[in-house]
């Protein structure tokens, strides 16, 4: 059957109907089900070593999003109610191993969408995507490119939200002039020092040193914080680090003396940061992603199914591990599920286009698919983004600020240093 | 005779300690040369820096006139001296033929593109007809498929010598080849030497047991304390007052 | 002759196996066929008695070389997956000068310091290394047909039968080599290297051969691993594969030619099917580790020692006919 | 600049006192047992879980806490003995598998204890001795110098004085001759196990307030330790707290000054420079190679 598929020359639709037809005939418990009533999702994260923090706690939250979704009859398509299942595979954040596990869900699980972290992963996962047409999404919006089009980047927007931080910190904290940076060397940290440079020209705050970049095994961060406030810095960025660095960056900074402003991308358990340093440290921290909790994001602007509710689910099942991956792969399944329902369909081309059509319900809010010119493609979704504060030691929303907006102003300070890193779309090679 | 191998102001030094004190002599074509000394005498530091284990610190080793100190071990077997070892060195691993075969690699050098071509059967079977050759001048033909850890110690050292021998060599260094072997076994080693001799071959022996090769050299050097002692006929050392001396005092050191 | 006869029987083996697996299974056994290779040049090294900890680095050397030669020069690919394996090659003999200075534990440590300065260049330079990222959009190998059969090389099975093809051939050079006089000479050097040398064997010159050709191998399984994913970056060339590698090695045995295939196979299909099967997920790395101890408790010569037990009473009915010359 | 100069050294003296017990404890392992313990850098997580598992688990008092975690992982190093290298002591590459076979082990075990996210561990003291604005010491890692400080020289007069001492020394050198000298090599492998095994451990446990705990912290301790050990010669005690504080300096100096990845670099140049001119390493001789 296979060489026969491959003499009639593999179309993408042919193929994706010889997969779903092997998955049903072989016989596999979930096909069968499916038969009846359920939609396959795909889950390709790592979930062990060293990168598990990024993609564990997100299938955690989709469990949570399944069953409050399933509870409240599933996804109505054309042709009835369908309830929802994940299959995770773990690709121990492995561009081999990822592509793998693409091809087992895709051809043996027959699922009808896949989530990816992204990164190193992504490229080893593409020729699949073209090959087969799969909907994916990734986290990471650099990994977008016009190469493949079935390939989405609808949660986080990294790191181009980080320009909200820094214009609302310039807004309301006029005093600050100078600053510093330090970041983890690689592909999450260095997209991210270009977008927080352009951030600071933009407000005009003056850098007073080069970023200081550290590889990601570092554990004593004394020698890297010594250096950061050496010039008495303003602010203190710290870019966007895994939370392993963030807690003892910040508790280096408390420790050595520093009193000024912090500005972070994530703030991951920050009450365990508050803990080790103070509350008076810790005021006014400002970094991007808020807790569930927080009232304004009960506004009608906001698009994620009762956060409150799901923040407060997630907590109850998985005390302490809530960060910014637990909502953010159940907010694109907030997105899929519109789309696939305005779709009727959970073929990947409907709600594809389904989803690409007009606004789409970010979870901050209506936005629009955009980046073309950083990405060459448009398929992030961005609009609005939240600046989060600690205040009293809990984490509030201060605003929320359009990225748009920022980038129709400042987008070109923002090419100049995404091109002086190597980070444009079409210089990654 | 001429001068085949001459040890010119032979020195060597290990940190403040003098092994070797400018030793010279000269060992003829064709002869067996011993060159015993008491415990300490310097004689396997003499025997390393001949066949290139060690670096002299002072001094030349001529081959043919040509200066072969400070040359590696592979180089100076490649001039054609080729040494044993004390204790029984061999490839344990390996099979009789097999270490024979090592011994076979300077007159037959492997090429590794014709081996995987296998365009190397003439080298390799003539390796294996000389290899072959080899154990049978040691009467080790009959053991040639057996694994050299099963060997017994007579036949070990017989084939460290075979080893030497396939290489074509024309000096042989023997570093005390008849430690722990009983009579019988180091008459057969002396005939064995006999042969080698009426090969062509030159051999230079390290001994400490004076008594053991006096039958056996043509002529003989003593040391003591890195210093050259005295040199002739067996006779002539085994009445020499100055090397009685030295193994008398050496002698009580050792008890 | 039987022996050709179950060489035939092998042969239709492979040649059907992937039909009989699942899509993610044809994935594994490409990557398998890949790591088969790797692991039996890393055997070769250690025929010398040297274990290095950059073998898997210099497979990335391999894999970069092939990558940057196509997307920059275009070069046409399977010519640069030879070329790779060369680059390899020749960093290797480069490496040899300060590593083989030292021996045993410390050549170890030296060729893991060795190694992971390449792997931080790799990331330091991000032209035209790709920095931490790496590369990606590696041109995969162009599709072609043969006749009867039609090359495409997303589809795993073409690539596992193009892969299989080199790989063997690969395998039958290495076999060659080590049961040729040069194959002796590694074995000499090894058990007794001032012997060795009294021999007139260079044993610098001989280690630095057998580095050089393991590394070779070792690139040529690295380009083929770049061009089917069509990604690379450092961090798919660290120690943790590494480990793998000395594993496989290890419990599969490394005194035989087959022994560290083997483990490669066996401790593969354990770790990548039957415990990913068993649903294990977050206790996969411990049933791993455990089944390691075991079996490295339990078959100190590696599983070689089972096949060998198996063959013994058929190998004393036959002559014994082990010749290295012939 | 000075203020930076000072700050920069007390960094660098905290950065040596954690290294070297750890290194200590790999050379004592390797010195006496004859294998690389490569699970050495799971052994210092397992300190640190100790401390998350009493301290910030049970309230258990911090120093006690410690004191158990010094225990703990000692008794684990003897477990390694018994189960893995006692066994295989024939075959020292049989070690190193076995010793990566435990590390996964421990790896996994402490990602289904304490999942696979850094865990919190409150701090023990929050005062800091300044010394000027712009010079401070936290006390907690104070106490990391102080206990590296202590518990090195304990170790050295434990070797240089006591008749344990003697025979671990003398089976590290030459085993044979220990044995046939009537030393129980068990008994020191056991030994040296314990206390190489509770070195780590102590190390973690120590540091577990000041670093992000997580199952995977053990590895960039662990490479950094194996720099140090070749540095200072594999099995020289001595050398390897030479090591560890030349190291420290070093890539603590690069880092401020320059940056984090150039120190990496620069830490395994200056291995290979060592290496290619001495290849025993600083203190090393060349029988253990």
């Amino acid at each position: 059957m296979i060489s026969k598929i491959v003499k009639s020359g593999l179309t993408r639709r042919t193929f994706l109907k010889s997969t779903a037809v092997t998955a049903m005939s072989a016989g596999l418990p979930g096909a069968s089900l499916a038969a009846g009533k359920t939609i396959k999702i795909g889950f390709l994260a790592p979930l062990t070593g060293a990168v598990a923090a990024w993609g564990k706690p997100g299938l955690d939250g989709c469990q949570i999003w399944a069953e409050r979704v399933n509870a409240a009859g599933g996804i109505k398509l054309g042709d009835g109610s369908y309830s929802v299942e994940f299959v995770s595979y773990d690709n121990e954040y492995d561009p081999a191993k990822a592509r793998t596990g693409a091809t087992k869900l895709i051809r043996e699980d027959g699922v009808s969408f896949i989530m990816m972290l992204g990164g190193d992963t992504w490229p080893g996962v593409q020729p699949v995507a073209d090959k087969t047409g799969m909907l994916f999404s990734t986290l990471l919006p650099s990994d977008l490119s016009p190469d493949t089009s079935t390939l989405i980047a609808p949660a986080e927007v990294h790191p181009i939200y980080n320009v909200t931080g820094v214009e609302w910190l310039a807004e309301n904290k006029p005093e600050l002039k100078t600053a510093v940076m330090c970041a983890q060397d690689d592909a999450l940290g260095l997209p991210s020092v270009a977008t927080y440079l352009a951030a600071f020209e933009a407000a005009g705050i003056e850098m007073l040193d080069e970023p200081l970049l550290f590889d990601p095994a570092t554990t004593d961060f004394a020698p890297v914080v010594t250096r950061l406030i050496s010039k008495n810095p303003d602010i203190v960025c710290l870019d966007t680090c895994y939370s392993d660095y963030v807690h003892p960056i910040a508790e280096q900074l408390f420790q050595q003396g520093f009193k000024g402003q912090i500005i972070s991308c994530t703030a991951d358990f920050y009450d365990q940061m508050i803990a080790k340093t103070s509350e008076e440290f810790m005021e006014g921290f400002v970094f991007q992603f808020p807790d569930f909790d927080d009232p304004a994001l009960n506004g009608d602007n906001i698009n994620f199914t009762d956060p409150n509710g799901f923040y407060a689910e997630f907590n109850t099942r998985h005390p302490g591990q809530w960060g910014a991956v637990s909502w953010e792969y159940a907010s694109i399944m907030d997105l899929w599920k519109a789309a696939a329902e305005k779709a009727g369909s959970a073929s990947p081309d409907a709600v594809a286009a389904a989803m690409k059509e007009g606004k789409g319900k970010h979870a901050f809010g209506d936005a629009d698919w955009w980046g073309t010119e950083l990405f060459g493609i448009d398929n992030a979704l961005v609009g609005d983004w939240p600046v989060v504060a600690i205040e009293k030691g809990k984490a509030r929303i201060k605003d929320f600020r359009s990225i748009p907006d920022w980038y129709a102003r400042h987008g070109d300070l923002l090419v100049k240093h995404m091109k002086a890193y190597d980070q444009m779309w079409d210089q990654r090679s | 005779m001429t001068d085949f191998l001459e040890v010119k102001d032979l020195t060597m030094r290990f940190g403040g300690l003098t092994a070797v004190d400018s030793l010279s002599f000269k060992v003829a074509h064709g002869s067996i040369h011993g060159l015993i000394g008491p415990n300490g005498a310097g004689k396997t530091t003499t025997f390393n820096m001949i066949s290139g284990f060690y670096k002299p610190t002072e001094g030349q080793v001529l081959l043919r006139g040509e200066d072969i100190s400070g040359l590696q071990m592979h180089e100076v077997a490649r001039r054609g001296v080729v040494r044993t070892f004390q204790h029984s060195t061999l490839f344990a691993e390996l099979t009789v033929l097999e270490n024979a075969l090592v011994g076979t690699h300077m007159p037959f050098r492997p090429n590794i593109f014709a081996a995987i071509i296998g365009w190397d059967r003439e080298d390799r079977s003539g390796a294996e007809a000389r290899a072959k050759e080899a154990l049978e001048f040691f009467g080790l033909d009959h053991v040639m498929q057996e694994r050299v850890g099963d060997l017994s110690h007579g036949h070990q050292r017989a084939l460290g010598m075979a080893v030497a021998y396939a290489s074509h060599p024309d000096v042989i260094l023997l570093d005390e080849p008849f430690t722990g072997m009983n009579p019988e076994e180091t008459r057969q080693m002396m005939d064995l030497m006999e042969r080698l001799k009426a090969d062509g071959i030159t051999i230079l022996i390290v001994e400490h047991d004076m008594q053991a090769i006096m039958g056996l050299c043509d002529t003989i050097t003593c040391m003591s304390f890195g210093k050259f002692l005295a040199e002739g006929g067996p006779q002539e050392i085994r009445n020499h007052p100055a090397v009685i001396e030295a193994y008398l005092g050496g002698a009580r050191h050792v008890a | 002759m039987p022996k050709f006869l179950i060489w035939v029987a092998v042969l239709a083996a492979l040649i059907a196996l992937p039909h009989g697996l699942s899509f993610s299974q044809q994935e594994i056994l490409v990557f398998l066929t890949i790591n088969v290779l790797l692991v039996a040049s890393y055997r070769l090294l250690t025929l010398t008695g040297e274990w290095s900890l950059a073998h898997v680095v210099i497979m990335g050397v391999g894999a970069y070389s092939s990558a940057l030669l196509t997307k920059k020069l275009g070069v046409y690919v399977p010519v640069s997956m030879l070329l790779g394996g060369v680059v390899a090659a020749l960093i290797a003999v480069l490496l040899s000068f300060p590593l083989f200075r030292m021996k045993g534990f410390y050549f170890l440590i030296g060729s893991f310091a060795a190694g992971e300065i390449i792997r931080l260049l790799w990331k330091r330079f991000r032209d035209p290394f790709g920095g931490a990222k790496g590369i990606k959009g590696i041109d995969p190998m162009p599709d072609f047909s043969i006749g009867f059969y039609q090359f495409d090389f997303f589809e795993p099975t073409s690539y596992y039968y193009f892969a299989g093809v080199i790989v063997a051939f690969c395998l039958w050079i290495l076999w060659r080599i080590e049961k040729s006089p040069v194959g002796l000479t590694f074995h000499a050097v090894h058990w007794q290297d001032k012997l060795a040398q009294a021999s007139g064997v260079n044993v610098r010159a001989y280690r630095t051969l057998a580095f050089a050709i393991a590394s070779g191998f070792a690139g040529i399984s690295g380009a083929l691993l770049a061009h089917y994913v069509g990604t690379i970056n450092p961090n798919a060339f660290d120690i943790d594969l590494m480990v793998f590698v000395l594993t496989w090695a290890i419990v599969g045995g490394t005194a035989t030619f087959y022994g560290p295939i083997l483990g490669c196979v066996v401790l593969t299909v354990l770790n990548e099917i039957v415990l990913r099967e068993l649903g294990l997920e977050q206790m996969r790395p411990l049933v791993y580790g455990a089944i390691m101890i075991l079996s490295i408790l339990f078959l100190p010569n590696g599983l070689e020692s089972i096949v060998q037990k198996l063959t013994k009473r058929r190998a004393a009915k036959s002559a014994p006919e082990r010749s290295p010359a012939e | 600049m000075l203020d930076l100069l000072a700050q920069t050294g007390l960094n660098a003296v905290y950065a040596a006192s954690y290294i070297s017990l750890v290194a200590v404890g790999l050379v004592l392992i390797f010195g006496v047992m004859g294998v690389i313990n490569f699970a050495h850098g799971e052994l210092f997580m397992a300190g640190a879980y100790a401390i998350v598992a009493l301290y910030a688990g049970l309230n258990v008092p911090f120093f006690l806490a410690v004191a158990v975690g010094l225990l703990f992982v000692g008794c684990l190093g003897l477990l390694m003995e018994r189960a893995l290298f006692r066994p295989l002591k024939d075959n020292p590459l049989g070690g190193l598998v076995a010793s990566i076979g435990f590390l996964m082990i421990l790896q996994a075990l402490a990602v289904m204890g304490f999942g696979v996210r850094m865990v919190h561990i409150p701090p023990v003291t929050q005062e800091v001795i300044a010394f000027s604005d712009k010079v401070r010491l936290p006390v907690a890692r104070l106490y990391v110098i102080i206990a590296a400080i202590v518990l090195l020289s304990a170790l050295w007069y434990f070797l240089k004085r006591t008749r344990f001492g003697w025979a671990l020394r003398a089976s590290a050198q030459d085993p044979e001759a220990a044995a046939l000298q009537g030393i129980s090599i068990t008994q020191t492998a056991r030994i040296a196990m314990f206390i190489g095994a509770g070195l780590a451990g102590i190390a973690g446990a120590l540091t577990a307030p000041l670093v992000s705990v997580n199952p995977h912290m053990g590895h960039s301790v662990i490479v950094t330790a194996f720099i140090v050990i070749i540095v200072g010669g594999v099995g020289s005690l001595e050398g390897a707290i030479v090591a560890s504080v030349a190291y420290a300096l070093v890539h603590t100096f690069v880092t401020t000054f320059w940056d984090g990845v150039l120190a990496d670099i620069v830490g395994l140049s200056l291995m290979l420079v060592v290496l290619i001119v001495k290849p025993t390493g600083l203190f090393g001789s060349a029988d253990r190679a």
